[in-house]
């Protein structure tokens, strides 16, 4: 089961890649964000496998402030730095 | 049990390596706003690594802080700066952070590997086994009055530190406020689906900072953790437009401030007056008088970091500035 | 009243007072003045509590919370220390009276409590028996100064700040880098238990490269310097002579304490390239003084060149180490003291005349004497002059190289003396004569005025107090010899 | 070859990368994300050295001392960045000045 577990953990690690690539790739500043985002929601998902491996339910706390905390930074993007953006590129 | 092993080291190696190149390109992705992006997604692996590590405690730290509320202020400034750079009619700042990373240098690139290559042959000279301090740290852990040594060392052991770093926190503060001058006007209401989420978010912040602050006594969280939660609660109320209404923005937030530190010097006065030592507590009631430290700890910490979110300071008219 | 005090920690009062005063300045910004003022004289008072232990008892340790380091943090003091302490509060007095009076209502609020917070840092700083613990004074030493020196705004001084801002954290990265390979090479981070601990190892030299570098970065020695000229000439003057005076001297405590009980013992010619920076810095930072036209760079490029004498004291210990090491530690105090005079005085002169270029000075000396007598006495010690402190700090350096035959010690030392000479004599010439532009002069309240003088008076008084300052400074044996010789 | 050397020697790495980037950038926002990724590079070494007690249980003593560098490194960015704003508003660039008096 641990193996399973860890080799999941593994697999989605090596899915964060992929997020990174629509990260560098844009082309929108929304995009960007927003892979930024898949990118906290797969953490959460890696720490939870890991929880369970190693048996060190801790981690579970430290996914639930993830997921917290990236809902805060996605709001702080959406009130600061998009809405600039699109005002930029009205004018 | 091989195949497990295995899997560990790629794991590990695979999350390294991931570091660094994040690391890399975080420092010359062309585009800013991109680079704090990629920051962000820097802080998520930091916090993977510190998992690997068996250090949950500080995971969850850079979890809240780290990619949290570092990510936010590194996205306000990067606003405020778009703002400030369009008001001058300079165009070219944030095209300029474009181009000057297609020149490569040789010189420092050359000199930083030979620091690499002597920090790097510096670390595997070191010892394989050292114990560190973590027997002294076992062996008092009884009388600390918690038994997460993390927090015993962050509260007790060494809660000097604890108290001088939330003395940084808050000449932090002092300094922004400083530069910054008095608060902007109250920003545009936010949508419905903005007002809901921070409507429900905000008290499960809150209530995630209280639980963290409780669970610090036996299990990785405590006073940061639970102040850097406290204060992304109070960043999302900013975010939804919220303001500190005038009459609570003068002294009264001021002495939320520096809760933290005025009840370690509290602390400091009492048990020197008891005869002990600089913030030696009494054994009997550490856990309590800890909590009650780390309490004071998380309401500063937290609305510090909500205030330097701001960044400017909240306005009062009864009192100057 | 013996007995009582000598009952009180005095090390812990002087770290809790300052910071106690500093959150009530915040609280009550209206009378962030008074309570400033009178927890600055209140720490006056405590180091020379502290002054009163340590003579009774001998060394002060404190360990805090009951736990004895390695676990918990020591409070340390002996002769050095306490010296570090006195002269902080004795300038910090004198610089809080003169700001009693430069800034007013609003930034007298913004002002006190950082300043009094930055007071804390430095008390702690020179209590501090722990590497780490060092660490976090260091940094918050470091944000106080910036916040300090961004007080004037405008392009200037924020870039100034800015700039001192990020070569403040590189360094202090660098220094907590070798804290985390000292660590975990040696398993403790109390300087004692290190000293004891330490063998020539790759984790040692590491561990010394990158903390000379932070904290050399933070003092400024040639040719790390660069930061140091644009903060310390915009802020407001007596901001300048806080840093100039006290802010670099902690992060230079830092790299003597380490030398002396980690570092030095292990020997290997890092001494000897400390003394070519110092002789760098000397040459290059006496020229730029010469070359400068407005006297608060003047009095900044000063500020470069006499950190190298501290430097030249390194590869000097070797073989005469008491007399070296007094030499610095007598050229630090007195520095302190004439800096903290030179900056209140040449703030006054800018209050004076809305301007602080050299050539157009008009009459100063006439209008202003107390202010142009402070800058002058200053100078004289700056200079090296008898019967100054500068005097005998650079006598007993002189007497270090003269036994050891380092003739080229001695001609960098005297060399530096008269180009000091130089640089304050332009000044004071054209504090004389008559500028070509007179300019419009407004009214310099006469405590800043004093304030500015008596520091410059103790700074020669320091002349005549040689042998009880340095038979102060040899308790608890600091310099690993235990008879000082003035 | 271990979990705790192979994740120092990423933190070192870490180091060497910021200060480059520290170095030869100009933009300041570059300068303090700089700062950053070199502060975790040291927590980084001070964490992992941390887990060569040879059991399962690591020192906690590092553990705590890189939660205080944690906030003191969120302190100094957020001081950071609001200097650079405030730079960048009074002379339009988000850079340092030339030096003055050099």
């Amino acid at each position: 089961m641990q193996i399973l577990y860890l080799a999941l953990a593994l697999f989605l690690l090596v899915n964060l890649g992929a997020g990174m690539w629509r990260v560098l790739r844009g082309p929108t500043a929304a995009d960007r964000m927003l892979a930024g985002q898949l990118f906290g929601t797969t953490a959460v998902a890696v720490l939870l496998l890991l929880a369970q491996t190693t048996g060190n339910v801790a981690l579970r706390d430290v996914a639930l402030v993830f997921a917290l905390l990236a809902a805060v930074t996605a709001v702080a993007f959406v009130r600061r730095a998009w809405t600039e953006e699109r005002t930029n590129n009205e004018s | 049990m091989e195949a497990l092993t295995l899997l560990h080291w790629t794991f590990d190696i695979l999350l390294g390596l991931g570091l660094l190149w994040l690391g890399w390109r975080v420092l010359t992705s062309p585009d800013l706003f991109n680079a704090i992006v990629l920051f962000v997604a820097f802080g998520l692996l930091m916090a993977l690594a510190w998992v690997r590590l068996d250090a949950p405690d500080i995971a969850l730290a850079e979890a809240a802080i780290g990619a949290g509320l570092t990510g936010a202020l590194l996205l306000a400034a990067f606003a405020k700066l778009r703002t400030v750079e369009k008001n001058h009619d300079i165009a070219g700042q944030l095209e300029k952070g474009k181009l000057e990373n297609r020149s490569f240098q040789w010189w420092p690139a050359t000199f930083l590997l030979v620091v690499a290559a002597g920090l790097g042959h510096t670390v595997l000279s070191l010892p394989h086994y050292a114990t560190g301090l973590s027997a002294e740290v076992s062996a008092n852990l009884k009388s600390s009055g918690v038994s997460n040594p993390v927090t015993a060392v962050l509260l007790n052991f060494r809660g000097y530190d604890t108290l001088l770093e939330m003395v940084v926190l808050l000449l932090a503060l002092l300094g922004v406020w400083s530069i910054s001058g008095s608060a902007l006007p109250r920003e545009a209401a936010p949508g419905p689906i903005l007002d809901t989420l921070s409507r429900l978010l905000t008290p499960v912040l809150i209530l995630v900072a209280a639980y963290l602050l409780w669970v610090g006594a036996h299990a990785p969280g405590g006073a940061f953790q639970a102040g850097a939660v406290l204060g992304a609660a109070g960043v999302l109320l900013l975010l939804s437009g919220w303001r500190l209404s005038s009459h609570l923005a003068g002294l009264p937030l001021r002495i939320i401030l520096v809760a933290g530190p005025v009840a370690f010097v509290a602390m400091a006065v009492f048990t020197m007056l008891t005869g002990g030592q600089f913030l030696e507590y009494p054994r009997a009631e550490a856990g309590t008088l800890i909590l009650f430290l780390e309490t004071a700890a998380t309401l500063s910490i937290g609305t510090t970091l909500a205030a330097l979110f701001l960044g400017e300071r909240p306005k009062n008219k009864r009192e100057y500035p | 009243m013996g007995a009582l005090l000598s009952e009180i920690s005095w090390g812990v009062v002087l770290i809790l007072l300052p910071l106690a005063g500093g959150i009530a300045c915040f609280l009550f910004p209206r009378a962030a003045k008074v309570l400033g003022l009178v927890s600055v004289f209140a720490v006056l008072l405590s180091v020379s509590g502290l002054g009163w232990n340590i003579k009774v008892n001998g060394i002060y340790r404190h360990a805090i919370g009951g736990w004895n380091a390695p676990l918990g943090i020591d409070l340390y003091a002996d002769g050095l220390s306490l010296l570090m302490l006195a002269a902080t509060a004795l300038v910090g007095f004198g610089i809080s009276v003169y700001s009693a009076d430069y800034f007013e209502r609003e930034d007298a609020a913004r002002f006190w409590p950082i300043w009094l917070l930055l007071l804390a840092a430095l008390n702690a700083l020179f209590l501090s028996a722990d590497v780490f613990n060092l660490y976090v004074t260091l940094e918050l030493m470091g944000l106080a100064a910036v916040a300090l020196a961004a007080l004037a705004g405008g392009r200037d001084a924020l870039g100034g700040a800015m700039r001192y801002l990020l070569a403040s954290l590189l360094g202090s990265l660098a220094y907590l880098f070798g804290v985390a390979l000292l660590y975990h090479g040696f398993g403790s981070m109390d300087i004692a238990m290190l000293a004891v601990r330490v063998e020539a190892s790759p984790a040692v030299w590491a561990a010394l490269g990158l903390m000379s570098v932070g904290l050399l970065l933070k003092t400024a020695l040639f040719p790390l310097h660069f930061w140091l000229p644009p903060a310390h000439a915009s802020a407001p003057a007596p901001v300048s002579a806080l840093l100039s005076a006290l802010v670099v001297k902690g992060s230079f405590y830092i790299l003597l304490r380490l030398w002396l009980e980690i570092f030095g013992p292990l020997g290997g010619g890092v001494d000897t390239l400390f003394g070519l920076l110092g002789t760098g810095a000397i040459l290059w930072g006496s020229l730029q003084a010469l070359r400068q036209t407005r006297l608060k760079l003047l009095v900044a490029y000063s500020t470069v060149a006499q950190i190298g004498y501290f430097f030249i004291s390194f590869p000097l210990a070797a073989s005469a180490g008491v007399t070296a090491w007094s030499a610095a530690a007598y050229l630090v105090l007195s520095h302190a003291l004439a800096k903290a005079a030179m900056f209140l005085a040449t703030g006054n002169v800018l209050r004076f005349g809305g301007h602080d270029r050299i050539a157009d000075l008009d009459r100063v000396v006439q209008r202003l004497p107390l202010t142009a007598c402070a800058f002058a006495l200053a100078g004289v010690s700056i200079m090296g002059l008898p019967p100054s402190g500068g005097f005998v700090g650079k006598w007993l350096l002189l007497q270090a190289a003269l036994t050891q035959d380092r003739w080229d010690l001695v001609s960098v030392i005297i060399l530096g003396g008269v180009l000091a000479a130089g640089y304050v004599f332009k000044v004071i010439g054209h504090a004389f004569t008559l500028a070509d532009i007179s300019h419009e002069s407004r009214e310099v309240p006469a405590k800043m005025e004093w304030a500015a003088l008596l520091l410059a008076f103790g700074a020669i008084l320091l002349g005549f107090l040689a042998s009880p300052v340095l038979s102060l400074v040899g308790i608890g044996v600091p310099f690993g010899v235990s008879e000082v010789s003035p | 070859m271990s979990a705790a050397f192979l994740f120092a020697l990423v933190g070192v790495g870490l180091f060497s990368l910021g200060l480059y980037a520290l170095i030869v950038h100009a933009h300041l926002l570059r300068k303090i994300l700089a700062i950053n990724v070199m502060g975790s590079g040291v927590f980084l070494v001070l964490v992992a050295l941390a887990k060569r007690t040879g059991e399962s249980q690591p020192d906690a003593v590092p553990h705590a001392l890189v939660i205080t560098g944690i906030v003191v490194a969120v302190s100094a960015t957020a001081l950071a960045l609001t200097l650079m704003l405030k730079l960048t508003a009074e002379t339009g660039r988000a850079e340092l000045p030339e030096d003055q008096g050099k």
